[in-house]
């Protein structure tokens, strides 16, 4: 027993992710934190989303379950649990009943390796990177086969589609994802990695992110990665495989119940995953803004309380809207339910502000505040953007992001190598 | 970042090793008797990323890496295509092995005889005695990689490098001209 | 699932005999689709994602209105015809109602003439806002489908507040109006007209130079004018297509001579030129509107028309320019009570052939738009 | 855990040959063209294997840097991707004039 305290207390002096450290117990904590953290997320992301893109099209969005439709999702949840799950006739069971799962495994899998700090990653593989593009390129294998175990058009078509366009962007995807990782090693100081954490860790020694290292190289790769990511994960405007007003559903028309929530999960948690990769290679991951310009321990101190002043924000948000609530004993509940909501979120400010806590969590703050834009960036992109055409989609890929990323992967070891270039240069000519 | 030297923690336990060894034998075995050609995909995927599991137990994580993107990300997505693209609705009521099927197992039989013959001449276990954990430096593997397929002084295989380009342009061509209907 | 060999026979292009196709693929778009605007289906043979040709199948919705007819009065009628194009209904009834007074040799009086233009032309409004917004949710922008449903409420209220019905509205009788306009009438219309015309920039802001929109609506289902008029296609389509034809202007009815307005015309006959033409006019409805407001005179809003309507024998044909192109009503008398036969030309029944020529050759994502475009309403198809 | 447990580089090349075996007999037997191709990649998964393991061997007497087992696996991938692609084109054209995938109706060329 004794033994086991400290197997579990020997860790929390590390410097290393659990993984690295080897210590089991605390991997198994970290992957359900992660677990459950992710599932938290796709919650308050698909609550988030239908609020967001409502105000965004004049109208309420969820009102009714809970108050301002907080209860929504869960309602939803249930909604799809409580579903009869129909498998169609004719359909391949057995790879009907894989589809999904496959999808949900390569969306969760990626997780392993996302860097929420310097320690807190699950685990941190010297091919980090690698790991999570080749897992998360698996999910086309769940869609395809979802659409063809369907025994449908729709489906299959669309599951053509998305795979044929999660192939092609894969490719710019890569080469945006390259240019970074190159970055990592021009430097004097630091060599190459392909390890998450140490990508961060090169954008901290190296004084900046490299979304404007090189500018505007930096840039133009996280554009490339931007536009990628969405048609990566099927998101508007590059939604065709699940065209609405094309092909119903696409590759999951003929889903029901608690395998269509699985696809659901995998969409909402492949987002957060492609975003956290564009913000670890480009944004500078945990690092909060200026890492080195604002180092001082004043300045550190500072970042360290947004955190909980953030959370003591949205507090304060329920607890103003809980003052406009409608004051008719039919909203008693709901008021009571807000203001519960509200004290619920101040009171976790409150915890964040322990000096304990405050220091373990900033970088998880800023990791997750870094990946928040990008979700609101989804969906504005949603509200604003039509759809494109397949073909057209294709013309994107592969004549216009493909050819930038290859001329950008060249200009960037240019850039990056000038100083060896120039000596070589002045051997040949210079005499 | 410091290069993590492997603190020899043993990751290449028998129960791993033996749990996806029986995952490739048996994902193996449905691949060449699976009806369904999709079945049969899936089957592979599975042993693919069972040796991509192996793969990282041999200290090989970047080929483990390419494994996955490529292989099971890359190539059995291309299957998949093709099964999809060709109905296989009657290839199911038919035959599924050809009139050699007896020929075929003799002749694989007679191969698999050979390995064993192999084995017990040579005594197997001494041509590859096993052998102490190498002094190993993990997070140097694809730079260790790299420095043999691009560096400018221990580049061996650099020519090979470029020519396997060209076997890929020339695929990409190939396989352009071949499936598109109209060029 | 249809069977490939129940179809009728499409003229396709010869296929090609080399290669057995064996992507070709027959598909079932719709009678339940979203994208096909209520209940059209439409058989498409694909190749790959390539339209080789296409089928529409009505008939889902069909009601037997012009059968009907024949069994009611020329007054019981009148109702009957905002079932049609329920979205524009008004401009229906306002067909209807100038074919049967031109039957019974009587016109309506200038202020029921004014309201009803004003009517008329809130309609055309707000039919052309409810395609605009189902067209750009069908291409993928769900935004502006919320944008013109609000602007269109504010016609509705209008509607509501004349007539209490909002969507068949039943606006107009055989001889001018049955209601005066509700005090406040002017005042309501212009500020609507001052509400809009900021919204409808901001339709414009959110489509008319987004790339994806452009790119999604430009040289897509194109057709040119020439092929419109041999299948007889009407209003905004035509329009776009270059053809400056409008029956508001060629045989003006009702009082659109005495009003001010341009008809606009697209070039390539495609559908962003279609989208722009369809902008254009809601801008000219308004002008329209303003127009009518400030001109509306004094006096009686019906006409001297007999209780009981026995029209002469004879047959009548009139048609109007409605929101999605010619309303033409043809009515047979034969000296009773009730006509001896009505048959309507509804635009959306006559548009809907050109599909096909439309469509061939595109790429499945554009017959959605191209349905989209040709704002069909399967009341109107189907009848 | 004793040396008889340890796995060494002989396990991973008997399992190699199983593999191998098994891509041939499903090269040799089946008719479907599309398994017959899944069962080549079996062969060269068979042999990717035994090449790390070998490069594992390799590293264990000449230290680290001797990773030219793995650059050879990377190859073999490499090609394996190209024989793919062109291997699958070929059907499809084939599927296209012929419409089966068996491969023993594969004989244009034969007289």
């Amino acid at each position: 027993m004794h033994d086991l305290i400290q197997y579990i207390q020997s860790y929390l002096g590390s410097d290393k992710t659990p993984g690295g450290a080897g210590n089991i117990f605390w991997a198994t904590v970290y992957v359900l934190l992660v677990f459950v953290g992710l599932s938290v997320a796709v919650i308050a992301m698909n609550w988030l989303e239908r609020k967001i893109l409502a105000h965004m099209q004049v109208r309420l969005g969820p009102m009714r379950v809970g108050p301002h439709g907080l209860l929504q999702p869960i309602a939803d949840a249930l909604k799809l649990l409580l579903k009869e799950d129909i498998i169609p006739e004719g359909a391949d069971k057995v790879v009907f009943w894989v589809a999904p799962f496959i999808v949900v495994l390569a969306a969760f899998t990626v997780f392993v390796v996302v860097p929420f700090g310097p320690t807190h990653a699950i685990t941190d593989m010297n091919i980090g990177i690698l790991f999570m593009l080749g897992v998360s390129s698996l999910s086309v294998l769940g869609i395809v086969t979802a659409g063809w175990a369907s025994n449908s058009h729709y489906p299959l078509i669309g599951a053509l589609r998305s795979s044929a366009q999660m192939v092609s962007y894969e490719v710019a995807m890569g080469l945006a994802v390259v240019s970074a990782i190159l970055m990592t090693s021009l430097n004097e100081s630091s060599t190459g990695t392909l390890s998450m954490i140490g990508i961060v860790q090169a954008q901290f020694d190296q004084h900046e992110w490299f979304l404007f290292k090189f500018f505007p190289l930096g840039i133009i790769a996280f554009v490339i990665f931007a536009i990628a990511m969405v048609a990566e994960t099927n998101r508007a405007p590059f939604d065709l495989p699940e065209a609405e007003s094309e092909l119903t559903a696409g590759f999951h028309t003929e889903y029901s119940g608690f395998r269509w929530s699985l696809f659901f999960l995998a969409e909402y948690s492949a987002m957060i995953a492609v975003s956290s990769i564009a913000v670890t290679l480009w944004l500078g991951g945990w690092l909060h803004p200026f890492p080195n310009l604002l180092s001082s321990p004043t300045w550190e101190l500072a970042f360290s309380f947004i955190p909980g002043l953030t959370f003591l924000f949205l507090g304060a948000l329920c607890f103003y809207h809980t003052a406009r609530m409608p004051k008719h004993p039919l909203f008693r509940i709901q008021t009571i339910g807000l203001a519960g909501f509200g004290v619920v979120l101040a009171l976790i400010g409150v915890v964040l502000f322990i000096p304990a806590v405050r220091d373990r969590v900033g970088d998880i703050f800023w990791f997750s505040a870094k990946v928040a834009g990008f979700m609101y960036l989804y969906i504005w992109y949603r509200g604003t953007f039509p759809r494109y055409r397949f073909d057209q989609l294709m013309k994107v890929g592969w004549k216009v992001l493909l050819p930038t990323g290859l001329a950008l992967l060249i200009l960037t070891a240019v850039v990056g190598m000038r100083g060896e270039l120039l000596e070589q240069a002045k051997g040949v000519f210079g005499r | 970042m410091n290069p993590q030297v492997a603190a020899n923690p043993p990751v290449a336990t028998p129960f791993f090793f033996y749990g996806l060894a029986a995952i490739m034998i048996i994902g193996g075995i449905l691949v060449i008797t699976r009806k369904n050609a999709v079945h049969s995909a899936m089957a592979l995927i599975t042993t693919l990323l069972a040796q991509a599991g192996l793969y990282l137990m041999l200290y090989a994580p970047f080929v483990a890496g390419v494994q996955i993107i490529l292989y099971a990300g890359g190539i059995m997505v291309l299957f998949l295509f093709v099964i999809m693209l060709i109905s296989i609705e009657r290839t199911l009521k038919e035959r599924q092995f050809n009139k050699q099927w007896l020929i075929g197992i003799v002749a694989a039989g007679a191969l698999g005889g050979l390995f064993i013959a192999v084995y017990t001449t040579t005594k197997g276990g001494v041509l590859f005695p096993p052998v102490g954990r190498p002094s190993y430096v993990e997070a140097q593997n694809t730079q260790g990689v790299a420095s043999l397929l691009f560096d400018l002084h221990t580049g061996t295989y650099m020519f090979a490098f470029e020519i396997a380009s060209l076997l890929l342009l020339v695929a990409i061509i190939g396989a352009v001209v071949m499936a598109k209907k109209r060029i | 699932m249809t069977d490939p060999n129940t179809l009728s026979p499409l003229d396709l292009d010869t296929p090609d005999k080399t290669f057995l196709d064996a992507n070709e693929l027959v598909i079932n778009m719709g009678p339940q689709h979203p994208a096909t605007h209520g209940v059209l289906r439409v058989i498409l043979r694909l190749d790959g994602e390539k339209v080789l040709g296409l089928e529409c199948v009505i008939g889902y919705l069909h009601r037997g209105v012009e059968k009907i007819a024949e069994n009611r009065t020329y007054t019981m009628f009148n109702p009957y015809v905002d079932r049609m194009d329920y979205v524009a209904a008004v401009s229906n009834g306002l067909g209807y109602c100038e074919a049967v007074e031109k039957l019974l040799s009587v016109e309506a009086p200038p202020r029921a003439q004014y309201i009803r233009v004003i009517l008329t032309e809130l309609n055309r409004i707000a039919s052309h806002q409810l395609w605009l917004g189902t067209h750009a949710l069908d291409i993928g922008a769900i935004t502006p489908l919320f944008y013109t449903f609000r602007d269109r409420e504010e016609i509705l209220k209008i509607f509501e507040k004349y007539c209490g019905a909002r969507l068949t509205t039943h606006a107009f009788r055989i001889g001018g109006l049955q209601y005066e306009a509700y005090d406040g009438f002017e005042k309501d219309v212009k500020a609507f007209c001052d509400f809009v015309k900021p919204k409808i920039d901001e339709y414009e802001e959110l489509l008319t130079t987004n790339r994806i929109w452009l790119e999604r609506t430009k040289n897509v289902g194109v057709i040119s004018g020439k092929d419109c008029i041999a299948l007889g296609v009407t209003g905004p389509v035509l329009r776009a297509s270059g053809i400056k034809w409008d029956i508001r202007k060629a045989l003006p009815y009702a009082n659109y001579k005495n009003f001010d307005f341009e008809i606009p015309t697209g070039q390539n006959g495609d559908t962003y030129d279609r989208y722009i033409v369809r902008m254009i006019e809601m801008r000219q409805s308004l002008r329209i509107i303003e127009q009518a407001v400030a001109g509306i005179p004094e006096g009686p809003i019906m006409a001297k028309v007999p209780k009981v309507m026995k029209p002469p024998v004879g047959e009548i044909y009139h048609s109007i320019e409605a929101p999605k192109g010619e309303l033409g009503y043809f009515i047979v008398s034969d000296g009773s009570t009730q006509p001896y036969r009505i048959r309507v030309r509804p635009p959306s029944f006559v548009n809907l052939q050109a599909l096909d020529i439309m469509c061939r050759g595109q790429l499945v994502a554009d017959v959605i738009a191209v349905i989209g475009t040709l704002d069909i309403v399967l009341g109107e198809v189907d009848r | 855990m004793n040396a008889m447990m340890e796995i060494s580089t002989l396990h991973y090349l008997v399992l190699g040959a199983a593999l191998f075996l098994l891509g041939v007999i499903g090269v040799l037997t089946r008719r479907n063209v599309v398994i017959v191709l899944m069962s080549i990649e079996l062969i060269l998964n068979a042999v990717n294997l035994n090449l790390v393991a070998f490069s594992r061997y390799w590293q264990s007497i000449h230290g680290p840097s001797a990773l030219h087992g793995q650059v050879f696996a990377i190859f073999v991938i490499t090609d394996a991707a190209a024989e793919a692609a062109v291997g699958l084109g070929i059907l499809i054209a084939f599927f296209r004039n012929k419409e089966t995938v068996n491969v023993d109706e594969v004989n244009l060329l034969k007289w």
